[in-house]
């Protein structure tokens, strides 16, 4: 028997509206041990936080519901008040009356009946409750940042000048991210490189940063402060040790590439280092292409190398580590062409897309920084910008904003009329979409100054005729239908999570989106965590966002990594599984299910029996339905609780 | 102009969407449908606006504009649409309300005898149904 | 009609918040139990919870290869497919349980799934055990 | 197409004889209604697609069709009876008897791809037409909506380039292959096909193409008799002739002009074809 204490929480209007908050607090108070219960229009709050505690001491409480929010809002505010009343925090459950009540009925009869169940049935559950003691575990103080781009970096950076030791693992041979194929930025039209070069030399010459290019994620066990990871280190067939970037075997290599940093539009070798600027400098070899590594012939680069650095025995690498945080900064890619058949994007080489612009405009790019279309290399005199191509298409693109357009857009259609001063621009819109410090200044000072002329609609297709691309769009402000012949179309494609994403989250056991965005653990109050501890999201991967936004959340993710490396162990749940020793047969069941390895083998009178190692359980419960003799019961969760939960819920 | 509740919820508007089985109010104005359009160079008001005007309840405008009667049917607009919006179907419905007023018949009979012979039955047929 | 679901706190029960959060409306006889994984769900639950006159189980877990515990939900499907033959034999009909798989970002699916078991729900006639409601304590 | 399209039909029977492939006629057919009704209540106009499906499904045979219209007509209506119950019991209760929707539709492109295959029908070319210039013109109706139809890609289809291919055509990118011909409003409205075909008639001529094939009769149609008023009215100088694919089809496997009926079309197709002899 235990007395217990019933708090309701209006939470203002979010489910007074629709619950009758005085007859969940009478039919509750009816129940033989709720010695009380009471409510108050905002229990999260001091005041109302201060009135439980007063309650508690007065009545005497030994355990308490509290219904209001998602346990995922304020179950840890309620168990952290609990401890400060001296009741043990795993004797506070809460009853979730707004997000599965008050939020998604409308029948106030109804939602008031449904409430009163269902802190009925965490009535129940307090009664079946033992207190519990989370152990504590000790903490590996080192992070592991996965991509390169301009956040990871960030993160990088930050959490190695605070001390900590940083491994930061990059797919591309090169970090940096996409930022290095950028020209120049919005709103200030630095450029990009050189903005981004010192980050990148620091990164490199860190102390505690550990450079992983050219390596991915393959598995990660573990939990939080002691997560163990394997990371594959992809052969790049140089000896990085031996390479110093003196780039003579470039130059002989006899097989050409169109490399994926050019976008398809420069000319590279099957033996590379992306671009002049590149870190690490290092050149190395595409497997898919290499001469001697497909037939077996060739090998000039071997041949001519000063440091004999080029191995074509190197084969991939797997090298575990051990880490107590991570960040995953995965960024982004650009919608596939084939949904974006109508403007020809992948079928006429002058129809191209915005990161394909940013190399034309590069001085290292395919033309040197003078912007000529890839089709004849001719000076483009008239060009077409096609804002929200493939976004804010629910049908055949992605039905989100990517954000970052409307912006780059007016930058690039800017920078084109620097270079090309007698050219004109058109840029079709349909709504701009500049939320940012300096933003709409930037996209009107762009028109105003440009003379360059912005059509409010969409374009409905594009098609090559004598030379020329004929653009059929829409001025929907004056009525009229439009036609262009241009040289040349850049279209604002759509941002897409980067490949491979999907994968990486089933790695992390993170979850991702309907549009494989990673899930944020909740969208305004923990944007940066992710729903499994000691794992938190930066950049592009969780949503498109423009760089500075990229770097403020890399910066964010890094202050969670020192919170959490402030301390000197991390406490574990304390739900875990726990065996009878008497009632267990030992047929060890529990062990094959189990995902964690956690069930260990122990001697028992006489004989063995399963024994749970309570640092690696997680808690899932899977062994406690596998063991035949019901010998396994999961702490907080127990058969016993869950029987109340149900019986509470069939009371009329 | 003014609108009100009742103008935007005209009657006739809610049968035009019940028989298009479009919702109207789906249509962002991108002006995709009539970028697209083969025959917008002859309608008095290109189609996005043509469901701008039925989004503000000019029901009784919309219905006075030949623009549904030019409507080919070709399903361009369709297949580009950003939010799935079949115009086409939307054409069809303020044809149908315009029957008694505007529709004429057509009669055959003002074809020359070298058109009868080579034109398709599908294109008489089609003409025929597009009206009924 | 009374229904229980019992979801998983990573997956599902998220769902039901983020539903929440959206504000989505759907049928308020549903009950949910949060559970850490849908492989915590023991086939008792379900047998008890049927045989005190629950309508309908709703179970409910990460998708597939998403799971928070890598592997739960494939033990979930496995035993609740054993399951829902044991219903048969004992005269109770399959279809009252339904298992759903509902990630964190799907609140609208979660409001669809339980629309969806109420109208299974609705179309079964027979009642397997009759409702004799406790009083509470 | 007994009456007016003998060209489509008996050059369609003669090569799918030299394909053997084997065609029947559809038993008590009904004509198609050459429009999918769009107004949502009409279901009326569905009854005679629907009863032509049946047929087919009867007979235990695929349907096979010819013109793009009725291609739409009765696979749209495939497409609603396999996914909306509440309009197929609707449907069925007007019907002698129930009809489940299984019946398979195909265009005859899709069947020379299946039964026959790209590779094969270029083995059967007897007389290759290297070096004709041509481009398809796929209009409206086998395309569009693709969600429904699933013939081909809305915006670059390649059904009908791959067909010409096999028959040894030069193949011309033709971006007006998918712009509409204005359909039934040739016959009300002059402008609209004027507006239509000028487009279309320009943009072949600046292409240099030398014949423009389709599936459609309407299509066809248009395409003659606009052009022939835009030649009298001295906005284009050079007509291209417009043939049905089937026609080519037979004269690549060397069964001759005269099942291809070239007396019926409004611009003669000869002296184009004269050159490949």
């Amino acid at each position: 028997m235990r007395n217990i204490g019933v708090f309701v929480c209006w939470c203002g209007l979010n489910i007074s509206r629709t619950v009758d908050i005085k007859r969940v607090v009478e039919e509750t108070s009816s129940h033989p041990q709720v010695i009380c219960s009471t409510d108050y229009k905002y229990l999260c709050s001091e005041p109302g936080q201060k009135l439980i505690k007063e309650i508690v001491k007065e009545k005497g409480l030994e355990g308490y519901v509290i219904a209001a929010c998602s346990p995922g809002m304020h179950e840890t505010t309620f168990r952290e008040l609990a401890s400060r009343c001296e009741i043990n925090p795993y004797l506070c459950e809460m009853a979730n009356i707004r997000e599965q009540c008050s939020w998604v009925h409308e029948d106030r009869e109804e939602a008031t009946g449904k409430a009163i169940k269902l802190v009925n049935m965490a009535i129940e559950k307090v009664l079946h409750n033992e207190p519990l003691y989370p152990e504590s575990f000790p903490l590996n103080k080192r992070a592991m940042v996965i991509g390169a781009g301009v956040a990871g970096m960030q993160a990088a950076l930050d959490i190695a000048d605070a001390g900590y030791e940083v491994l930061l693992v990059e797919k591309r041979p090169f970090i940096g991210g996409h930022m290095t194929q950028l020209s120049e930025t919005f709103p200030t039209l630095d450029c990009a490189q050189c903005i981004l070069t010192p980050k990148t030399a620091e990164v490199a010459r860190h102390p505690r940063i550990t450079l992983m290019p050219y390596s991915e994620v393959e598995e990660v066990k573990g939990y939080v402060g002691n997560f163990e990871a394997v990371i594959r280190r992809k052969a790049t067939f140089v000896d990085w040790n031996k390479c110093t970037g003196c780039a003579i075997c470039i130059e002989k290599c006899p097989k050409k590439i169109y490399p994926e940093f050019e976008c398809g539009l420069k000319e590279g070798k099957s033996i590379d280092m992306a671009f002049p600027q590149a870190v690490p400098y290092k050149v190395f070899i595409n497997k898919e292409s290499c001469i001697f590594l497909n037939q077996g012939k060739c090998g000039v680069c071997a041949k001519l190398c000063p440091e004999e650095a080029i191995d074509f025995q190197q084969q991939d690498q797997l090298v575990k580590e051990k880490i107590g945080a991570i960040i995953v900064a995965t960024g982004y890619d650009l919608i596939d062409k084939s949904e974006l058949a109508e403007f020809g994007y992948g079928k006429y080489k002058d129809v191209i897309d915005g990161m394909q612009f940013e190399r034309i405009n590069s001085s290292s790019g395919p033309f040197s920084g003078v912007i000529r279309r890839p089709s004849d290399g001719k000076i483009p005199k008239e060009i077409v910008f096609i804002q929200c191509a493939g976004s804010r298409d629910r049908e055949k693109g992605k039905p989100y904003c990517s954000k970052i357009c409307c912006m780059y857009t007016a930058k690039q259609a800017r920078l084109y009329k620097h270079k090309v001063p007698d050219g004109q621009v058109y840029v079709f819109y349909m709504d701009i979409r500049a939320g940012g410090k300096g933003y709409e200044e930037f996209i009107y000072r762009s028109v105003e100054e440009s003379g360059m002329l912005y059509l409010r609609g969409q374009v409905s297709r594009v098609f090559e005729e004598d030379g020329k691309l004929i653009v059929w769009g829409m001025d929907t402000l004056s009525g009229k239908k439009i036609e262009i012949n241009a040289d040349m179309v850049v279209l604002a494609s759509a941002i897409v999570p980067s490949n491979g994403v999907k994968e990486l989250a089933n790695i992390l056991k993170i979850t991702t989106d309907e549009h494989g965005f990673i899930q944020e653990a909740h969208p305004k109050l923990k944007p940066i965590e992710c729903m499994t501890r000691g794992v938190y999201l930066a950049g592009c991967g969780h949503a498109p966002k423009d760089i500075a936004e990229s770097v403020a959340q890399g910066s964010a993710t890094a202050s969670k990594v020192f919170s959490l490396f402030s301390r000197n162990s991390v406490l574990a749940e304390p739900t875990v599984s726990i065996v009878n020793k008497d009632e267990c047969s030992g047929c060890l069941s529990c062990e094959t299910v189990c995902p964690y390895q956690a069930i260990e083998k122990e001697n028992y009178r006489g004989k063995v029996i399963a024994k749970v190692n309570s640092a690696l359980c997680q808690g899932c419960g899977s062994c406690t339905v596998a063991c035949r003799s019901g010998a396994i019961d999961l702490r907080g969760y127990t058969n016993q609780q869950i029987m109340a939960e149900l019986e509470a819920l069939l009371w009329k | 102009m003014e609108i009100s509740i009742e103008k935007i919820n005209y009657e006739l508007r809610e049968a035009i969407e019940e028989r298009s089985n479009q919702k109207i109010i789906n249509c962002y104005q991108c002006g995709k449908c009539s970028a697209g359009c083969p025959s917008e160079n002859l309608m008095d008001v290109p189609p996005h606006e043509i469901v701008r005007m039925l989004q503000l309840g000019l029901i009784d405008e919309a219905l006075e504009v030949n623009s549904p009667w030019f409507c080919t049917s070709c399903f361009t607009c369709l297949s580009r649409c950003p939010r799935a919006i079949d115009i086409a179907r939307i054409m069809e419905a303020l044809r149908y309300y315009n029957l008694n007023d505007v529709f004429q018949p057509f009669d055959p009979n003002v074809l020359s005898d070298e058109v009868k012979t080579r034109l398709p039955q599908q294109a008489l047929v089609s003409l025929w149904r597009k009206g009924t | 009609m009374e229904i229980v679901a019992f979801c998983c706190q990573w997956c599902s029960y998220a769902g039901a918040d983020l539903a929440g959060t959206s504000r989505l409306k759907y049928p308020a006889n549903i009950r949910i139990i949060k559970i850490p994984c849908s492989s915590r769900i023991n086939p008792t639950f379900i047998m008890r919870a049927l045989s005190k006159g629950v309508d309908g189980v709703m179970v409910a877990g990460c998708h597939p290869g998403d799971c928070h515990y890598s592997t739960g939900n494939y033990f979930t499907r496995r035993r609740l497919m054993v399951l829902k033959r044991l219903l048969e034999f004992s005269g109770i009909n399959p279809e009252r349980l339904q298992l759903y798989w509902i990630s964190a970002a799907e609140g609208g699916k979660f409001a669809e799934s339980v629309k969806d078991i109420i109208s299974k729900l609705e179309k079964i006639q027979d009642k397997p055990f009759p409702k004799n409601p406790e009083s509470s304590p | 197409m007994h009456n007016q399209s003998q060209s489509f039909r008996d050059s369609t029977i003669s090569t799918a004889r030299e394909l053997e492939i084997e065609l029947e006629e559809l038993p008590d057919w009904y004509c198609c209604g050459a429009v999918y009704p769009l107004r949502s209540e009409d279901l009326i106009s569905l009854l005679s697609p629907t009863r032509n499906l049946m047929g087919a499904k009867k007979e235990g045979k695929e349907l096979v069709t010819l013109c793009s219209a009725c291609y739409q007509v009765l696979k749209r209506t495939n497409y609603l009876i396999l996914n909306d119950a509440d309009k197929r019991e609707k449907l069925n209760n007007y019907l002698e008897e129930k009809y489940d929707g299984s019946t398979k539709v195909l265009h005859f492109l899709e069947v020379i791809r299946k039964d026959v295959g790209w590779e094969e029908l270029k083995s059967k070319v007897k007389t290759s037409l290297t070096g004709l210039k041509a481009a398809p013109y796929y209009g409206c109706l086998l395309l569009r909506p693709q969600k429904e139809l699933v013939f081909d890609h809305p915006e670059n289809p390649t059904i009908f380039e791959n067909f010409l291919q096999s028959l040894g055509c030069d193949i011309v990118d033709f971006p007006y292959k998918t712009e509409c011909c204005g359909a039934y409003l040739g016959i009300t409205e002059e402008k609209v096909i004027n507006s239509a075909v000028l487009k279309i008639i320009q943009g072949a001529n600046k292409r240099g193409i030398e014949v423009l094939i389709t599936s459609c009769p309407l299509c066809l149609y248009n395409l003659e008799a606009g052009q022939k008023e835009l030649m009298k009215s001295g906005h284009i100088s050079k007509p291209v002739p417009v043939l049905y694919f089937t026609q080519l089809l037979a004269l690549a496997l060397g069964l001759g002009v005269d099942v291809c009926h070239f007396e019926e079309h409004q611009i003669n197709p000869l002296p184009v074809l004269e050159r490949l002899k």
